[in-house]
């Protein structure tokens, strides 16, 4: 086997490098920087039933070492995200993976129905946290019952491997990825922001116009690491880790920590290169730490316990 | 086509009150570099690229010229960087002016603050191709002033700052009425200055430069979006604009 | 009343400003670049029942715009520090804020009581989020049943105002609030750390010895600023804000966001005399932004709602 | 008495792989150190300062010259700096050496790779109190040695690689067997290494500098403890040390 892959559930990875969602868009602006076949996958841009504009704006700001978010899930649905986008991504010789949201359970059920009708999507990636979604109050990122429920009926609606993706917003993260485990997820995907908010001194308001934003970026990297690490000693299922890669070396680190692939996120705003960039450091990287490959590495730390 | 550059730092100059003007040399962007685009530069420490409009472009020395205002942390370190240091860029970014001259005699820029930049090359492209051009602009202060003379080089110029300090006193808008007939307006600057410009002119065809804050600056991220009249109802700023059709957007 | 006053339930505090808990020790180190009196108090470090070694080394490590620590509360013990920290601390004009921590509901109250017997302290803040700290796999600082219990505890054995200093690492951070504000609390701390993670590419291996830390410094300022603005709306008693601020503009974002007062941390690793020139500075930075006194920012940011 | 500075830098020099010599301008510190103290030095965009060793003082030039290895971030970012810059430093500080010589003859150096830097300080300082000398460096390899000559003008030096590309081929222990009869040894290196000459030397009066990752750098947070034989049990390698006595600390 190559040095560089990786097979999870569903996916045959030619490396463990994907761009996060929501920070690639449908991977388009980013071909004009690089041949997107280099890629393990992309993971679209969430998905909703229809389309959606989003919140208003300012909608990002910066924070030390990091960056707040509140896009609102914008996104033009399901069936033209397929029709053009999916469409669009084909072309390439990587593995794709549709982001699903909704605001209802319902919602939920049919977009992952409706990407299961497609043949060109390789997983579903289950988009519990993301901080603007609540069904009666509770978000289905913070609750193990609402997040094993919506996990449910995603794996009946499709016979795509569901990745379901964490919040980090929650006080046992252990428990939420036992949850979703149990009703039937292939992976888990984490972490998704911390919720935070950045005030602006002259206006005296927040400067996300959505008052608070999710926290992305370096800065959270100890907390993915830390997640990752817990729970990977708590579920079988593989994790594709994400929270503010930008090097090889950051990869390593999250392979340590027990993610088996990852998710580069923010690092494609500072440079829209990172992904490709950290493809031909990789194996350069492993060789220095010692390790043949990346499966070499995948959870090493936790097995050093 | 944008794309990832190192654009070496020829010479940096305070002009201004916290105004820098930096001139910036790289081939591909001044070889492609329309007027209305920006660059969007990494300042070392800083997760979001800053964008920052060409001011002027000179395809024989294959220079850019930025002029920038120190507002905030990633501009204040960015005025810190020397001569012969080198700028991480993406460029040239963005749609730029509408430039398309048939039937067009007299063209009215207006530039407010930080936003008379972008006017310049525009004006001076313009007034090339022999198009007749008139600038109004408008800064805080006599403090704040730049670059009069060298829109007086090919426009006829009116400056009016907001205490009067230097020019007329008031905003841009008390001096367009006296500016005489004009086919078309280009203007960008601060967005209280665009809506009443907008309106106030919503019978001419205008062109206006907006500004968001801006994640990715390529179009992939939907930060910086504007709701528009448009069948989708909104577009991006760092990748459908900067400039938009005054009539299209809805500020 | 003078520009930068404070009135909190037992503290008049000068000015807004003092050192966190465990960052600061117990002043005598500072005391070296600054005279002491100028704080508006002193968050002494943490006291158990008696002395404590703490984790084995690495207890830190650094990371983007912040850093984990792990000291695990080592401290000479409640009379030691009554004996000989704040006899010194005494001589100062400033307040002094004792820290209590314990590992059992017992030794919680057991310190409070002490702390009680000693006419120079001011005000206590209750840790009750100290990452290592549990009783029957329960943190107290993650359960809200929990956190009002042992702040009903202390209440009872202290006269002195208590400030419940609350964990970030929790899924609703309100529910906390308000279940030590009924309890009793005259007041919040808030945010201790985020619990983190650095893995060592080399040994393969935590650095931090104990594993997990906490993350602290201007990375999580964000989210800090996101959890007070959320309890603002929700409590009425007072807020000690902490996290990341390493200048008077931070202590600004803080006093709109809702805090009363604030506390510096890990500022202070990087530059001794923070303390000192955020006071120095901070006339000048509410003046630039439109306030009279510190007192008319506090909460300004939830009003404009 | 530790104090917060700024120290100007004279000059730098890669002076073997990875080593940095810096020579820095500060009087306060030139005045105030001794030999085993440290600087505590901020680098632009990280939280904690790195802690460097003063290998060297010159008093009446007001220099202090210290040594270091890039390793990280930190220390890479550091050897970018360049002469005329200034460094954000706290120090001198910690508690250096014991250099009371009352009837000391012979001492021992024993440095370790970036361990050798404060036995340099240490030596001239007793050499020049007629304290005679003899030093055992050890290195990674040839590419890595430093101030071998530097260490012979006061002492009779021996050096050691650990591949055998320079000097003896092996550790520093397998010399100090060879050196003669010395009444104290000072050391600073690697763990393993001071545990291994503490284990060998144990009859011998001996003093060794530690390193640990620290976070106030003054004696504050208590991020540096190490476990010691005194009645508090522990000691704080900041501010108590980082030398103490070998047979105080139990590593
Ligand atoms: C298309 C475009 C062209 C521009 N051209 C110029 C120019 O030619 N000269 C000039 O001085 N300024 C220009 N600006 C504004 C300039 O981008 C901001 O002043 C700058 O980003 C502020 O950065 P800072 O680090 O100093 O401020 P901070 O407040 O510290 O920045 C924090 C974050 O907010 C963003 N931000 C803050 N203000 C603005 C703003 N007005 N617009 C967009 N993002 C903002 C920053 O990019 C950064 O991500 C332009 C903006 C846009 C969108
Ligand atoms: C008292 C003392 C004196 C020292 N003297 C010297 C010297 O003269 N020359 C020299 O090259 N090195 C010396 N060191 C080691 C030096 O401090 C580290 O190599 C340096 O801090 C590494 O920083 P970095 O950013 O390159 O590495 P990173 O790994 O990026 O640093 C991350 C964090 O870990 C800390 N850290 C990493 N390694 C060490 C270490 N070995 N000791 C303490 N903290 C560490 C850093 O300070 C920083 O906080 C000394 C250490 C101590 C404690
Ligand atoms: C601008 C932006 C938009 C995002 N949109 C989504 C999204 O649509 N769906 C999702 O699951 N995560 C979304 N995320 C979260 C990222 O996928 C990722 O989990 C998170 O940012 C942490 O990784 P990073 O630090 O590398 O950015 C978004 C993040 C950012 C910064
Ligand atoms: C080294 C260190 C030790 C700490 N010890 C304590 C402690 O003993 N008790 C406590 O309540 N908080 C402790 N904290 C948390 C701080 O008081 C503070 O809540 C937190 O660090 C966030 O503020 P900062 O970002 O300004 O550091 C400690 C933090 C650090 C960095
Ligand atoms: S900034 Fe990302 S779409 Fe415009
Ligand atoms: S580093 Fe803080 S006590 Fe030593």
């Amino acid at each position: 086997m190559s040095l560089l892959q990786v097979n999870l559930p569903g996916l045959h990875l030619k490396n463990p490098i994907m761009p996060a969602s929501g920070c690639f868009g449908f991977g388009r602006e980013y071909s004009q920087f690089y041949d997107l076949s280099k890629l393990g996958a992309v993971i679209m841009k969430a998905a909703t039933g229809s389309e959606r504009f989003g919140n208003p704006t300012p909608r990002v700001a910066e924070t030390a070492s990091g960056m707040l978010n509140a896009i609102g899930l914008q996104n033009p649905g399901v069936e033209k995200i397929i029709e053009n986008e999916v469409t669009f991504l084909s072309q390439y010789d990587t593995s794709i993976i549709a982001n699903v949201a909704g605001s209802t359970i319902e919602e939920y059920e049919y977009v992952a129905r409706t990407f299961n009708n497609t043949k060109a999507v390789h997983a579903l990636e289950l988009n519990i946290s993301c901080p603007n979604v609540k069904e009666g109050g509770i978000q289905f990122g913070t609750d193990p019952k609402m997040a094993a429920k919506v996990t449910e009926i995603v794996k009946k609606a499709s016979n795509l491997p569901v990745y379901v993706k964490l919040s980090p917003n929650v006080t046992d993260i252990v428990a939420m990825a036992k949850a979703v485990e149990s009703a039937g997820a292939d992976g888990l995907s984490m972490i998704n922001t911390l919720t935070g908010m950045q005030i602006n001194l002259a206006s005296k308001r927040p400067i996300i116009a959505n008052k608070t934003g999710g926290l992305s970026g370096v800065a959270i990297k100890p907390i993915a690491i830390r997640m990752i690490y817990e729970v990977k000693q708590h579920v079988h299922i593989p994790i594709i880790g994400m929270g503010g890669i930008r090097s090889a070396e950051d990869v390593l680190e999250f392979l340590l920590a027990g993610a088996s692939a990852v998710a580069v996120g923010t690092a494609n705003f500072s440079n829209p290169l990172i992904c490709s960039d950290i493809i031909d450091e990789l194996p350069r990287a492993l060789e220095r730490y010692g390790f043949n490959a990346v499966e070499d590495a995948i959870g090493k730390a936790v097995m050093n316990e | 086509m944008i794309s990832k550059q190192r654009m070496k730092i020829v010479s940096t100059n305070q002009i201004a009150k916290d105004t820098i003007e930096m001139v910036l040399k790289n081939s591909y962007i001044s070889e492609n570099a329309i007027p209305g685009q920006f660059i969007h530069i990494l300042v070392e420490g800083h997760t979001l690229r800053r964008p920052i409009s060409i001011a002027d472009v000179d395809k024989d020395n294959e220079t850019v010229t930025i002029l920038f205002k120190k507002l905030g942390s990633g501009t204040e370190k960015l005025s810190e960087s020397k001569a012969g240091d080198f700028l991480n860029v993406l460029g040239p970014s963005g749609n730029g002016f509408e430039t398309s001259t048939e039937g067009l005699h007299t063209v009215l820029l207006i530039g407010g603050g930080i936003g008379v930049p972008p006017m310049y090359y525009l004006g001076k492209s313009l007034a090339k191709q022999n198009i007749h051009v008139i600038s109004v602009l408008g800064f805080q202060s006599k403090d704040h002033v730049f670059y009069e003379e060298k829109f007086q080089q090919f426009s006829k110029t009116y400056v009016v700052t907001n205490d009067g300090s230097y020019g007329d006193k008031g905003f841009v808008t008390s001096v367009i009425p006296n500016v005489g007939e004009f086919d078309r307006y280009y203007s960008c600057g601060p967005l209280p200055m665009l809506k009443a410009i907008t309106n106030e002119l919503s019978e001419k065809e205008g062109f206006i430069s907006l500004e968001e804050r801006m994640g990715c600056g390529v179009g992939a991220c939907f930060a910086c979006v504007v709701p528009t009249n448009t069948e989708k109802g909104y577009k991006k700023i760092c990748s459908d604009g900067p400039v938009f059709a005054a009539r299209e957007v809805i500020l």
